[in-house]
């Protein structure tokens, strides 16, 4: 059970109390109507699933209840930062 | 006989004689004494037998490392346990063991004919076999392949015991109460840290409980720690798993050793989270690899003198050591101290540090160097051993009646590796050591490679002049592996460890290896002729020892497996003898049979009762959501499909849910409370979905909305109260809220108070008939319930379960959401193409309904079906054709989603998703189903009231 | 009629009493869900102080996420609504119930199922947190005195596993 | 090679086993090869073996990073079924069961391809009605799947409780006669042999590190940790580093890597007859042959390559194993293990070519690799050999993404794969 650093309460809390949302910084299009089949299809399946540094997000369900976002080492599970939502990608 | 009890010495009690037996045996040994030690003191040297030739097998080591003395032991109905290690097994009075394996006895064993033919079961011998006849594999071979595996017999009734389970903290963690591992302890006791000692065996000390001299020391240390208000002391526990952020897995074993069972819990899984962990988990000694090494009665040195030293246990009169490191003479050297009688010390080496040679000397034990062992005979104990002189290849024979083996030493560094700490090659020691951690971690001690009984030489297999493939030199004891087998996995062009492992099965029995994995490794990388490093190392795999269902499940048995939630009406819907159904974490109530009734019955008297009177639903696992704020309306426009900014404060609107990829993933009817307050109702099953989605977009799409949404879903009781008599009973009840048709129309909501208790009042209906939904304070559910049963007693008003409202609703053609959609269903396959929004330019999901394959014509539609035998209830899951005499595979174009008997309509009705479904009304299907095949015909979804006449009285 | 025959409670009103444990129900009281982008909005509304920090908690009121605030108040005292305001304020009186967890055991009970370093959880402090797999909030009310909210439906469960635990 | 038979067993035994040959040659890489398959697990050493054996393409090269069948094949719990729900999932487990019927004969190679049975429980109403949906939908696609009350369940597999008072009630069950198990190491072990007879390159210790592409975008060849090799056929069969591979040839895919766990028990007698599966319950077991309970335990919910699970999903796996098999409590867990599950939107896996020429890829099976080993094997070289998919993988293409034609099992029924 991995221990997870939520920003917003500040401390390293337990993985149970989390839960994981996906890879980070997919922003929804504003304009979908606008989108290609093939640029929805990105927004909506493509992922980078990277074997090593990996952007991600996680909802602090069963605490704060806030999403936010982690840069984690998909290698070693090792967190790098995590970081409120809305801050720019680190 | 060849094991006996020393006349003093040893740490047992020999106040407190124990009674026990072994296959039916009564034995007596000391408390303190495991099994092993109880059975060689009472001259047993014949423990069990092996996997896969059924040799005769005694014990190997005296610790968690034996690869042996498997027995199983029995106490008491559901309390039968296979494959423990009998240098585990504490004695107590009334201790019923037995070995395994053999049959029909332990002494006499068929299986042992496997021996006998064991040169036609080389390694991977079945994958070359057992192919032709064919059709023999699964009557045959297999089962006959099965029979001879396994090793205990499996349990056959279920275990009464209880297991606990708990978290813990502590800033050191220290794994192994070795004096390693308590110097570690006492150097810390003094700071303000909480530590944690674990040691898996029952008393403190590792290493210095076979050493006396040490015991002085022990009892101070263990005094000290044991008084420290900020040190946890956890023995006969396990430390089995190291997984991420220094979060290791222990299971503490509390009641096996005692006489009694209690009910206190068997075992206890500590799940614990450390600052710092020190590993000192020492180190285990190494077999040599050699003709006859499996003989009962060949054993490590370092447990001769655990025997002897704690248990004041010989394993023989006339001891004779085959060593290539020093250690094994400081072993006999002590055993020789304790009164036990040495034959002979061998080493393969061709010289020693001359002090061990002055030692033996003094003690006037005979020394052989540059000699080995190349023969042991005797089958059930060692009778004499067959030594080769390597500098004149001359064989002659020992009278012993137990040979050590001091092959040196291996770090126990299994818990680093699960901690992915890598390690590094040690030449000197033939072994892994730790070498850069990945957590907060360190070893110390026997782990990490630093002891101090002197150095040994490297050797894969004794040199021995006989035939090498024609000996039985046993690297794997359990499983059977000789060095053999390892070249001939080699041979066959197996190269990676991992392959020669999975192909040998070396490593893989329930010892995991602790014996023989680097001893294979040696042999593999001669037989490939490369280092060590380079041929790599299996990994270790977490548990460090075999660990109990039970323990790992902790608590969670029986009721305590998972909640399962209920209403605060569920405790009169038992009473009123409900049957019930699982859904979701919820337990509902299905129907409410009357003596007599089976399920059909009892759903057609409560359907009836509502079309014709009224019925009354517990309807309070609905998921329910309350959006606050300025910005609620626009948030619901934008999750949901429907338009929802005019809605008026009092209204009610039916909302559908998609996800982004355009499917149905939930609906249900939402309510504006007022501008900038809605009250949401979704499935029972999404709720907690729904809101996480909701949640989703809120914070990371729209942050910049004035919107928040609370879960009401256990703030309300819901109570449907459905027909045509609803208002008449409801009407007395309530204050504040005018109920007459204009004042109070179907899709509004109203607040006042029923009963004197304060209500969301919905005017809405799941079954097409007049109805209401009475939300209330969950506390007083059951309260208004029963006021509104004896209310309605004058209409006979009939409480009715999930199953009728699924009938109900489905006469009026309701979709559930799960049943009559599947999660690959739009809104217009699902006919629901009025609940979209079509002026709205965007809301989550309908992108995606404009995908090619979305709008593509012959999609699967839901449609209503009649059978043309209105008797034919369709099983649901039935799948539709549209020509009946097709061979297999057929063309499915579809599947019946709900189907019901209707009471009401006296007739069977239908709901199916069918390809084109749509424009197909009035065509005939056909559902073809084992022995007859059905026919319908497709209609719309709504059987009952197709104006809705009844819903607006 | 009084409230005792009117409401129906999930777990027993008789205590659980063990060896350094003592689990019980807490009376009937108001709780609201809070919510805002600023905290003087909601003060401004409810006339009240509201703790800053997640985890902390005072007067009643615990701060549990950076715009989340639970107030817990005695029944029939009047919480206002905030109609038109920039923050929510919701009714979950009936949501959950309360468990007291007390005794010198106390923590040790907790721990059983919920992961958090509770030996480490200050007087005064209040979290959202789980056990086993069941959502709560706890507050530490005294050095030996915990109070667990739960909601409704969980709770027999949590009173079955808090009590198994106890008894061990 | 070595004809595998008792009679060559028995000979070489007085031989003393000395004169054994390699089962397949350790083979150094060549400059350029018809075909290479980058993945040495059973789905790719089988694309090989069909390749040389019914396509005619045998200057083969399997490309292996560590040792061959050491990733999920090696790690899972080796279920073979085809009771699928969709026609075009079961078609495509259809294809494989076949084809593992008779599978040891034809590689000579005892594979222990065990027809135990495959029983998936269900625990209420809806688990009824969509395994109810399945045995339906099977029988018209003549695939063997039949309903069992819970009294026949439980003389099919004498240790399931099915007392009415258990948290999740078994309410009965789908058994598809034909499934069951394999030894997952011969499985690897077999085809390797087998397509090595036949001129394929098994070359291990050999990681993928780039792919090259010409002037006109098609593939040309792979960048190794040996060298370069030139192809201008290369199928990715690479399970979980699927997305790693695919992006050195420019492509994002979509896929997810978690972490599966499975676990076995302490060898005993036999005890379990059959495979239980139980979607509501999460959880699944078998005996293998040697004795061990064969357990699989859920997904961590992360992406990771660690092949490091957590403790309390095996927690929550044992659990579960203990409320459907109460007699086991007592049992004890030997080994954990993990392996990197990829996982497509739909829970399906892609099957066919991509956008770039020569490039071919089989991915995205999840956690339900190995029952369709022979099968994906086939159909990979089918496609390959004739660069285009065969009709049964067709539909399990990379553009059903993009105009939303999902084959998506577990949304249909929530039926884990």
């Amino acid at each position: 059970m991995i221990l997870i650093h939520c920003p917003y309460c500040d401390e390293k809390r337990p993985e149970i109390e989390f839960a994981n949302a996906g890879q980070a910084h997919i922003a929804r299009p504003l304009d979908p109507a606008g989108q290609s089949d093939a640029d929805w299809e990105a927004y909506l399946f493509i992922r980078a699933n990277p074997r090593g540094r990996h952007h991600e997000r996680w909802r602090h369900v069963h605490g704060c209840g806030r999403f936010f976002n982690a840069v984690r080492d998909t290698v070693t599970d090792k967190f790098e930062t995590t970081y409120k939502a809305g801050e720019p990608r680190r | 006989m060849s094991g006996f009890r020393l006349e003093t010495g040893g740490r047992i009690d020999r106040s407190q004689p124990v009674t026990f037996s072994f296959d039916g045996k009564a034995y007596q040994g000391f408390a303190g004494d495991t099994l092993a030690s109880a059975l060689l003191a009472n001259g047993v040297m014949l423990f069990g037998r092996s996997f896969k030739y059924h040799r005769p097998r005694g014990l190997v080591a005296a610790g968690s490392e034996e690869p042996n003395a498997l027995i199983s032991v029995h106490r008491g109905p559901g309390r039968f346990t296979p494959n423990l290690r009998a240098t585990g097994v504490e004695i107590h009075n009334g201790l019923k063991a037995f070995s395994q394996n053999r049959w029909p006895s332990l002494a006499m064993d068929f299986g042992a004919i496997n021996d006998r033919l064991g040169m036609f079961f080389p390694a991977g011998f079945y994958n070359k076999t057992f192919m032709w006849p064919r059709s023999f594999w699964d009557r045959v071979y297999e089962p006959a392949i099965r029979k001879m595996a396994g090793l205990g017999d499996a349990p056959t009734a279920e275990d009464p015991d209880v297991y606990a389970s708990t978290y813990a903290h502590c800033d050191l963690l220290i794994i192994g109460a070795g004096p390693a591992g308590i110097d570690a302890a006492l150097g810390a006791m003094d700071s303000n840290k909480r530590i944690v000692l674990i040691d898996e065996q029952d008393e403190l000390g590792g290493g210095a409980l076979a050493d006396p001299a040490l015991w002085p020391w022990l009892e101070r240390s263990v005094k000290a720690l044991t008084e420290a208000t900020n040190v946890t002391i956890l023995t006969r526990t396990t430390a089995f798993g190291f997984y991420h952020d220094n979060f290791i897995g222990a299971v503490q074993r509390l009641t096996d050793h005692l006489p009694n069972v209690t009910d206190t819990p068997r075992e206890k899984l500590w799940r614990i989270r450390a600052g710092e962990v020190v590993l000192a988990q020492g180190a285990i000694e190494r077999p040599l690899v050699f003709d006859g090494n499996d003989t009962p009665g060949v054993m490590l040195s370092s447990a001769a003198r655990v025997f002897a030293n704690r248990y004041g246990v010989a394993v023989g009169k006339a001891l004779t050591l085959m060593a290539s490191h020093d250690s094994g003479w400081h072993d006999v050297f002590a055993l020789a101290k304790a009164g036990v009688g040495i034959s002979a010390i061998i080493d393969v080496r061709k010289s020693v540090d001359s002090a061990l040679l002055h030692a033996a000397e003094r003690l006037g034990i005979k020394v052989y160097l540059n000699h080995g062992v190349v023969g042991v005979n005797g089958r059930h104990n060692v009778s004499s051993v067959e030594i080769c002189d390597y500098s004149d290849q001359r064989v002659h024979r020992i009278n012993c009646d137990a040979l050590l083996m001091a092959g040196g030493w291996t770090p126990s560094v299994h818990l680093w590796s699960h901690s992915k700490g890598s390690l590094k090659w040690r030449d000197d020691l033939g072994a892994y050591v730790p070498d850069v951690p990945n957590e907060n971690v360190r070893c110390i001690g026997g782990c990490f490679g630093d002891w101090d009984f002197g150095t040994g030489a490297v050797i894969d297999v004794l040199p021995t002049p006989k035939d090498q493939s024609r000996i039985k030199a046993f690297v794997d004891y359990q499983n059977d592996v000789t060095a053999k087998d390892i070249k001939l996995a080699v041979r066959e062009g197996f190269r990676s460890i991992e392959h020669i492992k999975r192909y040998t099965t070396n490593g893989m029995a329930t010892d995991q290896g602790k014996t023989s994995n680097l001893n294979g490794l040696q042999i593999a990388s001669s037989a490939l002729n490369k280092p060590v490093p380079d041929i790599g190392l299996t990994s270790f795999r977490p548990p460090y020892t075999p660990q109990t269902f039970g323990a790992l499940a902790g608590h969670a048995k029986g009721a305590l497996f998972q909640p399962t939630r209920t209403t605060n009406i569920d405790s009169w819907a038992q009473a009123h003898g409900a049957v019930f159904e699982l859904v979701a974490q919820w337990r509902r109530a299905r129907y409410f049979p009357k003596a007599g009734e089976d399920m059909h019955a009892a759903v057609n008297r409560e359907c009836v009762a509502v079309r014709s009177s009224v019925g009354i639903f517990d309807a309070s696992t609905l998921g329910k959501i309350e959006v606050v704020g300025p910005d609620a309306a626009e948030f619901l426009n934008r999750m949901y499909t429907n338009p929802w900014k005019a809605l008026e404060p009092g209204r009610c609107r039916y909302g559908l849910l998609l996800k982004e990829d355009g499917f149905i993933t939930d609906d249900g009817v939402s309510a504006r409370l007022a501008p900038d307050r809605f009250h949401l109702t979704t499935t029972t099953g999404g709720a907690a979905r729904v809101l996480n989605m909701m949640e989703d977009y809120l914070q990371t799409e729209w942050p910049d909305l004035d919107v928040w949404l609370t879960s009401t879903t256990e703030q309300y009781a819901v109570i449907a109260l459905q027909g045509p008599n609803a208002r008449k009973v409801l009407e007395p009840l309530v204050e504040g809220i005018d109920l007459s048709a204009e004042a109070f129309p179907h899709m509004a909501i109203r607040e006042g108070t029923i009963c004197g208790i304060e209500t969301r009042l919905f005017r809405v209906s799941f079954t097409g008939e007049l109805g209401f939904e009475i939300n209330v304070p969950t506390a007083y559910g059951r309260f208004i319930w029963e006021r509104l049963m004896a209310q309605g007693a004058q209409y006979d008003i009939t409480a009715y379960g999930t199953e009728a409202m699924h009938v109900l609703r489905a006469e009026k053609g309701f979709i559930i959401v799960g049943q009559d959609t599947d999660g690959t269903v739009t809104p217009f396959d699902a006919g629901l193409d009025w609940a979209v929004g079509k002026k709205k330019p965007d809301f989550v999901g309908k992108r995606s309904m404009a995908r090619p394959d979305i709008v593509a014509p012959g999609r699967k539609q839901l449609v209503g079906l009649l059978t043309d035998d209105p008797n034919v209830v369709l099983e649901e899951g039935a799948q539709i054709v549209a020509y009946p005499n097709q061979p297999i595979p057929m063309t499915m174009i579809g599947h019946v989603t709900s189907s019901y008997w209707s009471e009401t309509l006296g007739r069977s009705i239908a709901m199916a998703l069918v390809a084109g479904g749509h424009d197909m009304m009035g065509d005939t299907l056909y559902i073809p189903m084992p022995g007859k095949t059905h026919t319908a015909k497709v209609s719309g979804t709504v059987f009952y009231d197709l104006e809705g006449a009844r819903l607006h009285v | 009629m009084s409230d005792t025959l009117i409401r129906h409670e999930p777990v027993s009103d008789v205590p659980f009493v063990a060896d350094g444990v003592r689990i019980s129900l807490a009376p009937p009281m108001q709780r609201h869900a809070l919510r805002a982008r600023n905290a003087e909005d909601l003060e401004r509304l409810l006339k009240v102080k509201l703790p800053r920090n997640i985890g902390a908690s005072e007067g009643g009121i615990m701060c549990l996420g950076p715009d989340e605030w639970y107030l817990r108040s005695e029944a029939g005292a009047a919480i206002p609504k905030g109609e038109g305001l920039h923050l929510a304020v919701t009714n979950v009186s009936e949501r959950s119930i309360c468990l007291v967890i007390e005794g010198p055991r106390a923590s040790e009970i907790l721990m059983a199922g919920c992961p958090l370093d509770l030996d480490q959880f200050a007087v005064g402090r209040a979290t959202r947190t789980i056990y086993e797999t069941v959502e709560i909030i706890i507050l530490r009310e005294a050095e030996d005195r915990f109070h667990v909210e739960v909601w409704r439906s969980f709770s027999a469960w949590l009173w079955t596993a808090m009590t198994t635990a106890a008894r061990h | 090679m070595t004809r595998f038979s008792a009679l060559s067993l028995f000979t070489k035994a007085f031989g003393g086993h000395q004169n054994w040959p390699e089962q397949w040659p350790d083979a150094a890489p060549k400059p350029a090869y018809d075909a290479i398959i980058v993945g040495g697990g059973g789905h790719g050493l089988g694309a090989a073996y069909y390749l040389a054996k019914k396509y005619g393409i045998n200057n083969v090269a399997v490309l292996e990073k560590g040792w061959i069948g050491g990733g999920n094949t090696g790690r899972n719990t080796t279920i073979i079924r085809s009771n699928y729900l969709y026609d075009e999932s079961a078609h495509l487990y259809d294809h494989a069961v076949k084809l593992w019927d008779g599978l040891s004969q034809e590689l000579n190679y005892n594979i222990m391809y065990s027809k135990r049975g495959v029983m998936m429980l269900a625990h209420n109403v809806h688990d009824v009605q969509s395994l109810q949906r399945h045995i339906n939908a099977n029988r018209l696609n003549g695939v063997d799947n039949e309903w069992l009350t819970p009294e026949q369940a439980k003389a099919y597999c004498p240790p399931l409780n099915i007392s009415p008072d258990a948290r999740h009630p078994v309410l009965g069950a789908a058994l598809q006669r034909r499934g069951g198990t394999a030894r997952h190491d011969s499985v690897a072990w077999g085809y390797a042999r087998a397509a090595a007879a036949m001129g394929v390159d098994i070359i291990q210790n050999c990681a993928v590190t780039g792919i090259r592409r010409g002037a006109n975008g098609a593939v040309e060849g792979v960048e190794t940790t040996r060298g370069y090799i030139a192809s201008k056929r290369v199928g990715v069969s690479a399970a979980g580093n699927t997305s790693v591979v695919m992006q050195m040839a420019g492509l994002d895919f979509p896929l997810e890597s978690y972490p599966l766990q499975a676990l076995v028990s302490e060898p005993i007698k036999p005890t379990f007859p059959c495979v239980v599966m139980s979607n509501t319950v999460h959880a699944y077991m078998s005996q293998s042959d040697k004795g061990e309970l064969v357990i699989g335990a859920g997904t961590d919910q992360y992406v990771s390559y660690s092949q490091r699970g957590a403790l309390h999903i095996v927690e929550h796996t044992l659990a579960a194993i203990c409320e459907i098999f109460p007699i086991y409590r007592r049992m004890r867990m030997l080994r954990t293990w993990g392996g990197i599950v990829d996982v497509t939107p739909d829970r399906s896996p892609i099957l066919g070519k991509t956008p770039v020429k020569g490039l071919y890829v089989n991915c995205g099976w999840g956690t339900g690799g190995f029952k369709a080993t022979p099968g994906a094997g086939d159909l990979l070289a089918y496609t390959m050999a004739k660069d285009e998919p065969h009709s049964i993988n067709a539909p399990f293409n990379l553009d059903r993404f993009r105009n939303g034609r999902f084959i998506d099992e577990a949304a249909a029924a929530a039926v884990a794969h």
